[in-house]
């Protein structure tokens, strides 16, 4: 088990740390490098499925029998430029956010709202 | 064997280590250099993993371009992170326990690591990507056949998402959206780097040449669109930090960059219209040579990955103009 | 001899990764980075020869590029506006 | 054919040698400057002779030529890095070590 399986375990644990960064931290640009450390997670654990043991990159040669299978590594190719793009969309909004509050610190943005609606309340 | 083991456990074990670091860390900018070394390590694992393509690009988007627009919003909000209090970390811990335990469970039953029998490689797919591709389409790379023809509309969706994505941050950042009072631009003292500044010019032609380089070699070998466009970008990066922004700006101008963020979809899916009104179904580039369909397909593979280098340039190049103008008019 | 090479390149990259955990500022992190940059292109390079298909060095061209790139953000973003020395508080938590 | 071998041996064991040892003054030097002097030292004489080594592995012209590449490539923009980093470690006031300090 543990000779076969080991990337896997090691993947899965780049994953948690991942997402624990994203739940457990309040600070937005924290939560993206969080977001793309499990999407690199996730990134290698698809390319891992795709090695075999003693093949070579999917690139057809003359003096090569054995190679690695070319469909993970297309879609984690795109999928990388898309993580790009929408890590930029969000660092766009983290900007934005920190224009208006003055904070990237999910609570203190949420404590923010949480008064604006008090002071709207008690005009009315 | 045991050697591609050893050097697999090393590295996973340093991304391992790089990650725990970055989670701990409070202040960001520390984080964000983590971040790059991490990126590099992973391209590492790509190589061993036989994904070379992957490699690429991981390393062109995940330290060229994602570290520069980690820094330039660092630079434009708070480097520092607040301390998360105690109890607000604890369903995180749950979550996450619950998710790893979950994941390890189901893990019994995937395939063996690297073995010639799981249901990935006994596919019979696999065969047709790798043997019958020399035939049909007639490219070494099979990653390029695969994603330009085999999979072709997939990736148009994926263009298209770059291009949303590339609207969107001009939406939320661009010159439309300037903050009131934005002041005036102060010049940086580059003087003290005149190495910098020569060695950069003296890169800049090598490094274009090799963004057109792997986009046209990405037949052969490792390279493509997706790579050819992130490197494109990445050398304007490296021309917008040293010379200044304005100059940067001279060279590409704002609306031409827009303009090319639109050519790429438009002429993959021209491509497609195309192969349509020559009689052959959307996206078969078969009907450009009917006599000779390796050359056909040569053609459109051609076609739709200039269209794909062209559109990931313009965004990401974009994307930075558009981030490193508010660090300008911040200061 | 290379299996030799490709260890010691492993060992270098750790201790290079030691270096830009400790830090104690940001110049001593952005050096290990950019050593570990240059420790990933001989990667790549030495494991191409490792593993019998060395035909794929444009990766290590594009690594060397994309290093120097980062460095010189990391300088450009950084200095201008944030206390970068140790002595403000920067490093572990 | 072998005289080549036992070149490329001697080249490669040198480069992992300088590489190591760099590698080693990068975490055991006292500061930032005597660090940044262990890095330039794996990344031009490191760096170089492993991948002359490499070249005189004889895999063929295409393989040769980008190992020159990538050679010449950071001969160009490793020393550039190293000198811009001291610039502006300078420029900022990083402190120098002097015999006695303490370790930073």
């Amino acid at each position: 088990m543990i000779a076969t399986h080991y990337v896997y375990w090691l993947l899965f644990a780049l994953m948690m740390i991942g997402l624990y960064v994203v739940i457990s931290h309040g600070n937005m640009l924290k939560k993206l490098i969080g977001l793309s450390l499990f999407q690199v997670g996730v990134f290698l654990f698809f390319i891992s499925l795709g090695k075999v043991d003693g093949g070579s990159a999917p690139i057809v040669s003359e003096d090569v029998e054995t190679y690695s299978h070319p469909l993970p590594q297309v879609l984690i190719l795109t999928a990388i430029v898309v993580g790009v793009a929408t890590l930029a969309v969000g660092l766009a909004l983290a900007v934005r956010i920190f224009e208006s509050y003055g904070t990237v610190e999910e609570d203190q943005v949420l404590l923010r709202d949480a008064d604006d609606r008090e002071q709207d309340g008690g005009a009315s | 064997m045991t050697t591609f083991v050893l050097i697999n456990v090393t590295l996973l074990a340093i991304l391992i280590a790089t990650a725990l670091t970055i989670s701990g860390m409070r202040t960001l900018y520390a984080a964000t250099m983590l971040t790059a070394l991490f990126s590099l390590v992973t391209a590492c694992l790509f190589v061993l993993l036989d994904a070379v393509d992957v490699a690429f690009t991981e390393a062109a988007v995940g330290v060229g371009i994602s570290t520069v627009l980690l820094l330039g919003v660092l630079s434009l909000t708070r480097s520092r992170e607040a301390v998360t209090p105690r109890l607000r970390r604890l369903p995180g811990a749950v979550v996450v326990l619950f998710t790893g335990g979950t994941l390890i469970y189901a893990s019994q039953d995937l395939p063996e690591f690297g073995s010639p029998t799981t249901p990935v490689q006994t596919h019979p797919l696999t065969d047709v990507y790798l043997r019958q591709s020399q035939e049909d389409i007639g490219i070494p790379n099979t990653v390029t056949s695969v994603l330009a023809s085999y999979r072709g509309l997939d990736t148009l969706g994926e263009l298209v998402v770059v291009f949303t994505a590339g609207v969107a941050v001009l939406a939320l950042l661009g010159p439309l959206m300037q903050p009131a009072e934005a002041r005036e631009r102060e010049v940086l003292d580059l003087v003290d780097y005149r190495v910098l500044r020569v060695v950069t010019g003296m890169l800049m032609p090598f490094i274009l040449l090799f963004a057109l380089y792997v986009l046209f070699h990405g037949d052969f070998g490792p390279g493509g669109g997706f790579q050819a466009g992130v490197i494109f970008a990445s050398g304007f990066v490296l021309y917008g930090l040293v010379f200044g922004l304005d100059r940067a700006q001279q060279v590409l101008p704002r609306r031409v960059l827009w303009v090319l963020i639109a050519v790429g979809p438009v002429l993959y899916a021209g491509v497609g219209v195309a192969n349509m009104l020559l009689g052959g179904a959307f996206l078969d580039y078969d009907t450009f040579a009917p006599d000779d369909a390796a050359a056909g397909q040569h053609i459109g593979i051609l076609l739709v990955e200039s269209a794909i280098g062209v559109t990931v340039a313009a965004v990401m190049t974009s994307i930075f103009f558009g981030f490193a103008n508010r660090v300008e008019s911040s200061r | 001899m290379i299996f030799a090479v490709m260890a010691a390149l492993l060992v270098t990259m750790v201790l290079a990764l030691v270096r830009a955990f400790l830090g104690p500022d940001l110049y001593n992190r952005i050096l290990a980075i950019n050593m570990f940059g240059t420790k990933t292109v001989l990667f790549v390079a030495v494991a191409g020869f490792l593993f019998g298909r060395p035909d794929f060095l444009d990766i290590g061209i594009l690594y060397a590029l994309v290093n120097f790139v980062a460095v010189v953000a990391v300088l450009r973003l950084t200095h201008h506006d944030e206390p970068a020395t140790g002595r403000n508080g920067d490093g572990h938590s | 054919m072998i005289v080549l071998e036992i070149a490329s041996g001697v080249l490669l064991a040198a480069g992992a040698l300088f590489v190591i040892s760099g590698g080693v003054g990068l975490l055991r030097f006292p500061d930032f400057y005597t660090r940044t002097h262990a890095a330039g030292l794996t990344d031009s004489a490191g760096a170089g002779l492993i991948l002359l080594g490499l070249l005189l592995q004889g895999a063929g012209w295409e393989t040769a030529v980008r190992l020159l590449i990538i050679m010449l490539f950071l001969a160009l923009t490793s020393p550039t890095s190293t000198h811009i980093l001291a610039h502006a470690a300078r420029r900022d006031g990083v402190p120098v070590w002097r015999e006695g300090d303490p370790r930073r």
